[in-house]
C-alpha cells in the first residue's frame, strides 16, 4: 500500500510539473482494494484494470521503475511509452492493461479466464477490476452473465468509490451492488475495502473458490479517493463531495489503519524500503531516453505492416 | 468587441436554444456540473428535469434520447470521450439515422450528440485522441466541426434545430481559442462551406482546428502563393458548391483533416474533386496515418497527426506541378 | 389473437410464395402476450417491438390492412412499403416500430417513458417487448437501469419462449429472468404467457401500477413459438427442439384455451369476423401498389437533403 | 474437377485450421447449429469446447475473444448480420485494434470476425442490409470480402494465422455461388490483389460480389474496350502496387463496391488513383448512395445497389473523355 501511495504521490507532483502529460486518475485511498486482492494472486492469474489503474498494476507485481518510466514516456516504460497511465500494461504478468473505457475490461478478464480452463490451467484466475460507475455499464452485465452461465473462474472486484466523477452512486445505480450481481448467478458478497485484511480475507476466500472451480465470484469493495477524480480536477476547482464527507473517509485511511497493527519499527523500515525504491524509479524514469518520433507507429501490427503515412 | 471562447459559445448556443425551445433537453455525464464547460449553469437555469446526469450507460442513454425524440423532445447527448462514439454506433447509425426511412417517413430522430474534446488530447494515449468524424459521414450522419466559436454557436444551434440525428464535434485543440465577435451570433445553416481566405493558385480544403493551421500557414505562404482557405463546416452534408466553385477556379487542391487517411474525409474530398472538378494536377491530402492508434508519449502523439509543415509542404508540391 | 394467428397463417403462406419477401419470424404461439397486456394500453401509450412483431404491433391496434401491405411492400403499407415485417411501426399509435436488433427496443421505450413524464402525460407508460435472449444483451440491463433509477413508467415485457434461436434459455441466461430483473430494481413476476387472461390480469396490474407511478415493472410471459424461429429455417430444415417438446406446448395453444372459455356461436362469430378482416386485408394489401424506385432513397432525412446517388 | 460451394470453402477454411491449430476456437451464435451453413459440422468435429454458442451478448463475446487471444487462443467470432458490427465497434476499434501499440507490443490480438451474410439480403431491409467494410478499414483493421470461394478459404485462413485482428465478409449475393477447382486450395495473403481479367483500356476495381458482375460486363463490352478487372480481395490493406500498376498503365479507373459513396472504400481508391497513379481522366466510383438506409421493397432495395448498367455507364463515361 506504501507503494501505491508513494508512488502515487509523486505523480501527483509530475502531473503538475507536466513531466507526466495527460494527468491520472489518482488511486490514492483505495489501495486496501489492490493489495488485499493481489495478495492471492499468481504470476499467472490475469488483471484487467481501469482507468484508475496503478494500484492494481503495481500490486500485481509491476516494476515501479517501467510503471514510472510509463508515464514519464519513456521508451523504457512497461509499454515503451505508448500506453501512459490508462493503459499500463505487463501482459508476461498476466496484466492485461489498464483501459480508458470504463467496463471494458470485465469481458477481457473472462476470456482470459475461458482460455486458462480451455488450456488445462485450471487453477488459474482472472480479475476484473471496475468502479461503482461501471455497474451501469451494459458490457460489464453481460460479461457477469458469460462467466457465470460457463462457470469461469473470474473474480469480479468492484471498488464503490461512492462516485462516478460527480455523480454519487445512489444517483447511478438501482438497487444495490450486491444484488445486482447475484442477480447473474455470481457468487457475491460485500467487504470494508478501506481494511487491508478484511479485503484479504474476502477475496481470499472468493479466489480460493474460483480455483476450486466454484464459479465466478464478485466482491464489492467499499472504499474512497482521497482525491479528485483525475489531476486536472483540482485546477478546474470542482467541487461536489462535502468536506465532512471527505474527511470521515480520510479518518479510515487503510494505510494509517494498517500501520498501526504493525510493530512501529517494522513499519519504518517498510517505510524506508518503499522511498529507496521510489527513489530508484524516479532516478530511472528521469534518465530513461524517449522514443524517435519516427517510430511512432511501431507495434501498430504484429503481422503485416500495411500503413500508410499521413502526408 | 467582446471576446467569445469556443466553450462559452456552445454552451451560449444551448442556453438559448434552451430558453426558446422547451423540447430541448441535455443527457450526459456530469452535466450537471458542466465537467466539460459546455453544460455550464445549464442545470442551474434550467432544473435537472431538463440537464440530466446519466449513469455509465452510454447505449442506453443514446437510444433513450432517441426515444425521447420521437416522442417531441429535442435532446442533446454530450459524450465525454470521442470513441464512446464507438460504444453507441449502433444505436446512432443503426436505430436512430435509419428510423426515418424505415419507417416511412413518420417519424424522425432530432438529436444532438455533442463531442466536446475530439481528437488527440495531447499525453491522453490511444482510447481518448480519436477523431471519428469520417465514420458518421460515411453512415450519413449529419456532423459538424467547428472551427471558430461563432461557428460553434451557430452550427451547434442548427444541429439542435434539424429533425434528423446530428453529430457535433468540438476539437480539443480548439477549447480554449477565442474570437472577437461583433454583431449578433446567428444559425449557421448545415452543408454552408466558408471560404476563410481567397486566393487563386490552390484551393486548401481544412477541417477543425486545422483551419486555423491553414490560414497561418496560407499567411506565411502570402509571397510564393495566393491560397484559398475552405472550410467545410459540415463534413456531412458537404458544400458541393463552394468546394467545386474553388478547386475548379484554382485547379489545385490540398485537404487537410485529422482523421485516418483510408476512407477519411480527406479521400472523399479528393476523390469528388477527381471526378468532378476538373483538377489540373494531382490533389493531395494530409492526414493521419492509415489506421493510427495515437501513443502516449507527447512526441509520438505530435508526429502522427496532421501539422503545419506537412501543410506547407503539400501546397508547395501542388504548387510545382 | 384469432386476428394475429390468421394474419400470420397467410403471412406462412405469402412467404413461400415469395409475396412477402425477406420472410418473417412468426408470432404463432405467442399470441397470449402480446393480447393480454394490449388489453390494458391506451392509444397515447408507446410500445416498442421485436423482430417477431406482429402480434405486438396488431394487439396495439394497426390497422390489419396497411400492416399486412408492408409486408407485400406496398405504398399503402404502415412504413409505405419501406420497413416490412422487421420494421414495421405507426407512430401515430405509440407504435415506434418492431426492430431487427434484438434489445434494441428497450432503451427507446424507456425514452418514450422519459418525454411523457417530462412533458406532463403522467398516465401514459411505455411497453418494451424482447425475448428470453434479450436477457443477455447489454442495452436492455442498462434500460433496467436507467427506468429504475428514474422510476419512470416502463413495462418490461420479456417473452420468454425457451429459445434464443437455437440456443435454449438455460444455456443463455445464467440465474432467473425475475431475479435478474429485480437486481436492476425492477417490480418483477412471472406469469403464464399462454393464459391470455393470466396475462392480462399480471399486466393490468404492472400498468395501473405505471400508471400510479410506483416504478417500472418487469413482466416474465412464459410462451413458446410453435413454428421455427424464422420462415427459413423451415427451408433449411434444422432442428433443436424435440417434438414432445414441441407437443406440450401446441396443447397449450392459447386460442384453444381461451375459446373453451367463449359460448360456442360467440367464438364463431368472432372467428368469421377475423376472416372477413383478413379477406379485405388480402383484398387491399394485393391491389396496393409498390413504389417508384426512383423514390427509394424518400424519407432518409426530414430535414435538408444532401443525398448524392451512387452512379 | 470438384465443385466448391463459397460457404463450403468457409467451412473447408475453419475445418482445416482447427485441426491443424489446436488454438483456434468458434464464438458465435448459433455455431453448434451451424445456421449460416459456415460452421456446420465442426461442433461434431471439435466439441462445443472449441465451437461455442454465445448468449446476445456480442459486445462481451467479442471482447471475450481478445481477452483469450491474449491468452494464446486464436478465436473466430461470427456475426450473423453485418450491422453487429456496429454494436461491437468499441470492441473491435478501441480494444482489439489498439491493444498491440497501446502495450508497446507485449502482445497482439489475433481474432478473425467472421460476417456472413453482409450487404443486402434482398428484402430484409434496413437493419441487416449494411456492407460496413469502410468502417473497419477506417479504423485499420485488416478486411477481406473475398469474391470467389478458393479466394474465401485462402483470405479466411490467412485471417485466422494473422497476428492482428482481422475481419472476413461473406456478401449475400455469393454464398449461394460456387466454383470449380483443380489443384489445391491455399491460404491467400492478406494485401494481395487478384487481376481477374487483364485489358488496356481501363481499370476496374470491383469488391466482392460485384467482380463477377464487373467480369461480366467486362466480357459484354469486349467489343468496345479492354476491360481490365483488379478484385483488391483485401479492402484494407490495399495492394497499391497491383492497382496502381494496372491504373498507371490504363489512365482509367472505375471503382465499383456496394459501400456508401461518402468516405467509402471507393473514395480511397479513386483519391489515391488521383494522387499517385497519373490517371489520364477522371476516375468514376459506383456504389451506394450517401447515408444509404436500404428499403424492404424489393424493387427500392434493388434501386440503391451497384450494378452492372451502372458500372457499364460509368465504363464508357470514362472511355469518351
Ligand atoms: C464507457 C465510458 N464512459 C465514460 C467515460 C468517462 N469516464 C471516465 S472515468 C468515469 C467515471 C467512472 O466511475 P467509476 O466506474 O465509479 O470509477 P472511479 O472513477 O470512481 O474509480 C467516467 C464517466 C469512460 N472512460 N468510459
Ligand atoms: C443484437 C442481435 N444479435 C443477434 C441477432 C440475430 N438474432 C435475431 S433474433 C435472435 C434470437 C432472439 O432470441 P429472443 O430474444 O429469445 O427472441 P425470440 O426470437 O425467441 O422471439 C438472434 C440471435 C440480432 N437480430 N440482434
Ligand atoms: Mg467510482
Ligand atoms: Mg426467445
Amino acid at each position: 500500500m506504501r507503494l501505491i501511495r508513494e508512488f502515487e504521490e509523486h505523480c501527483l507532483e509530475m502531473a503538475v510539473t507536466g513531466t507526466i502529460v495527460g494527468g491520472i486518475h489518482p488511486y490514492i485511498g483505495q489501495e486496501a482494494v489492490a493489495v488485499g486482492v493481489s495478495a492471492h494472486l499468481r504470476k499467472d492469474d490475469v488483471i484487467t484494470s481501469t482507468h484508475r489503474g496503478h494500484g492494481h498494476v503495481l500490486a500485481k507485481g509491476a516494476d515501479p521503475k517501467r510503471a514510472l518510466a510509463e508515464l514519464y514516456g519513456a521508451s523504457t516504460g512497461l509499454n515503451r511509452g505508448r500506453g501512459g497511465s490508462m493503459h499500463a500494461a505487463d501482459v508476461g504478468l498476466g496484466i492485461y492493461g489498464a483501459n480508458g473505457i470504463v467496463g471494458a475490461g470485465a469481458p477481457i478478464a473472462v476470456g482470459a479466464a475461458w482460455a486458462a480452463r480451455r488450456q488445462g490451467r485450471d487453477q488459474q484466475v482472472a480479475v476484473a477490476y471496475f468502479g461503482d460507475g461501471a455497474l451501469s455499464q451494459g458490457v460489464v452485465l453481460e460479461a457477469f452473465n458469460l462467466a457465470a452461465l460457463w462457470s469461469l473462474p473470474v473474480l469480479f472486484v468492484c471498488e464503490n468509490n461512492g462516485y462516478a466523477i460527480s455523480l454519487p452512486v445512489d444517483r447511478g445505480l438501482a438497487g444495490d451492488p450486491v444484488r445486482r450481481a447475484a442477480g447473474f448467478g455470481l457468487t457475491a458478497a460485500a467487504v470494508d475495502g478501506m481494511d487491508v485484511e478484511a479485503v484479504a480475507e474476502a477475496a481470499g476466500r472468493a479466489v480460493a473458490a474460483c480455483r476450486a472451480g466454484r464459479g465466478p465470484h464478485f466482491l464489492e469493495c467499499a472504499t474512497y479517493r482521497f482525491r479528485g477524480h483525475h489531476t486536472v480536477e483540482h485546477l478546474m476547482g470542482i467541487n461536489y463531495r462535502d468536506e465532512a464527507e471527505v474527511a470521515s473517509w480520510t479518518a479510515r485511511d487503510p494505510l494509517a489503519r494498517q500501520r498501526a497493527r504493525l510493530a512501529p519499527a517494522v513499519a519504518d523500515e517498510v517505510d524506508a524500503e518503499i522511498a529507496a525504491l521510489i527513489a530508484e524509479a524516479v532516478a530511472f524514469a528521469g534518465s530513461s531516453p524517449g522514443s524517435d518520433p519516427r517510430d511512432a507507429l511501431d507495434y501498430l501490427y504484429a503481422g503485416m505492416v500495411p500503413t500508410r503515412p499521413g502526408a | 468587441m467582446p471576446s467569445l471562447s469556443y466553450i462559452a459559445a456552445l454552451n451560449q448556443a444551448l442556453r438559448d436554444e434552451m430558453a426558446r425551445d422547451e423540447r430541448v433537453c441535455i443527457f450526459g455525464e456530469d452535466v450537471c456540473l458542466g465537467l466539460t464547460g459546455i453544460t455550464k449553469g445549464l442545470a442551474e437555469a434550467h432544473g435537472t428535469g431538463r440537464v440530466v446526469d446519466t449513469p455509465l450507460s452510454e447505449q442506453a442513454f443514446t437510444s433513450l434520447a432517441t426515444g425521447a425524440a420521437i416522442a417531441g423532445q429535442r435532446p442533446v447527448v454530450e459524450f465525454q470521450i470521442p470513441s464512446l462514439l464507438y460504444l453507441v454506433f449502433e444505436q446512432i447509425a443503426n436505430q436512430a439515422h435509419k428510423f426515418s426511412l424505415m419507417t416511412g417517413g413518420q417519424a424522425s430522430v432530432p438529436v444532438t450528440y455533442l463531442v466536446p474534446g475530439s481528437g488527440s488530447r495531447s499525453g491522453m494515449a490511444g482510447q481518448h485522441s480519436d477523431h471519428p468524424y469520417s465514420l458518421l459521414a460515411h453512415v450519413g450522419v449529419k456532423t459538424a466541426v467547428p472551427a471558430t466559436p461563432s461557428d460553434a454557436y451557430g452550427l451547434l444551434l442548427s444541429a439542435i434545430r434539424e429533425p434528423d440525428p446530428v453529430a457535433v464535434f468540438a476539437p480539443t485543440l480548439l477549447m480554449g481559442t477565442s474570437e472577437e465577435i461583433d454583431g449578433d451570433l446567428d444559425a449557421v445553416p448545415l452543408g454552408s462551406a466558408r471560404t476563410h481566405r481567397e486566393g487563386t493558385d490552390v484551393t486548401v480544403v481544412a477541417v477543425g482546428h486545422l483551419v486555423p493551421v491553414a490560414l497561418q500557414v496560407a499567411a506565411d505562404l502570402a509571397d510564393e502563393a495566393s491560397v484559398e482557405v475552405i472550410d467545410p463546416r459540415t463534413v456531412y452534408p458537404v458544400d458541393w458548391e463552394t468546394l467545386g466553385k474553388s478547386i475548379s477556379r484554382t485547379g489545385r487542391l490540398v485537404v487537410i483533416d485529422d482523421s485516418n487517411r483510408m476512407c477519411g474525409f480527406g479521400a472523399e474530398i479528393a476523390a469528388t474533386a477527381a471526378e468532378e472538378f476538373g483538377l489540373a494536377v494531382p490533389p493531395k491530402r494530409v492526414s493521419r496515418p492509415d489506421g493510427a492508434v495515437i501513443p502516449y508519449a507527447l512526441n509520438l502523439d505530435h508526429a502522427l497527426l496532421p501539422d503545419a509543415l506537412e501543410l506547407t509542404e503539400a501546397i508547395r508540391a501542388v504548387l510545382r506541378r
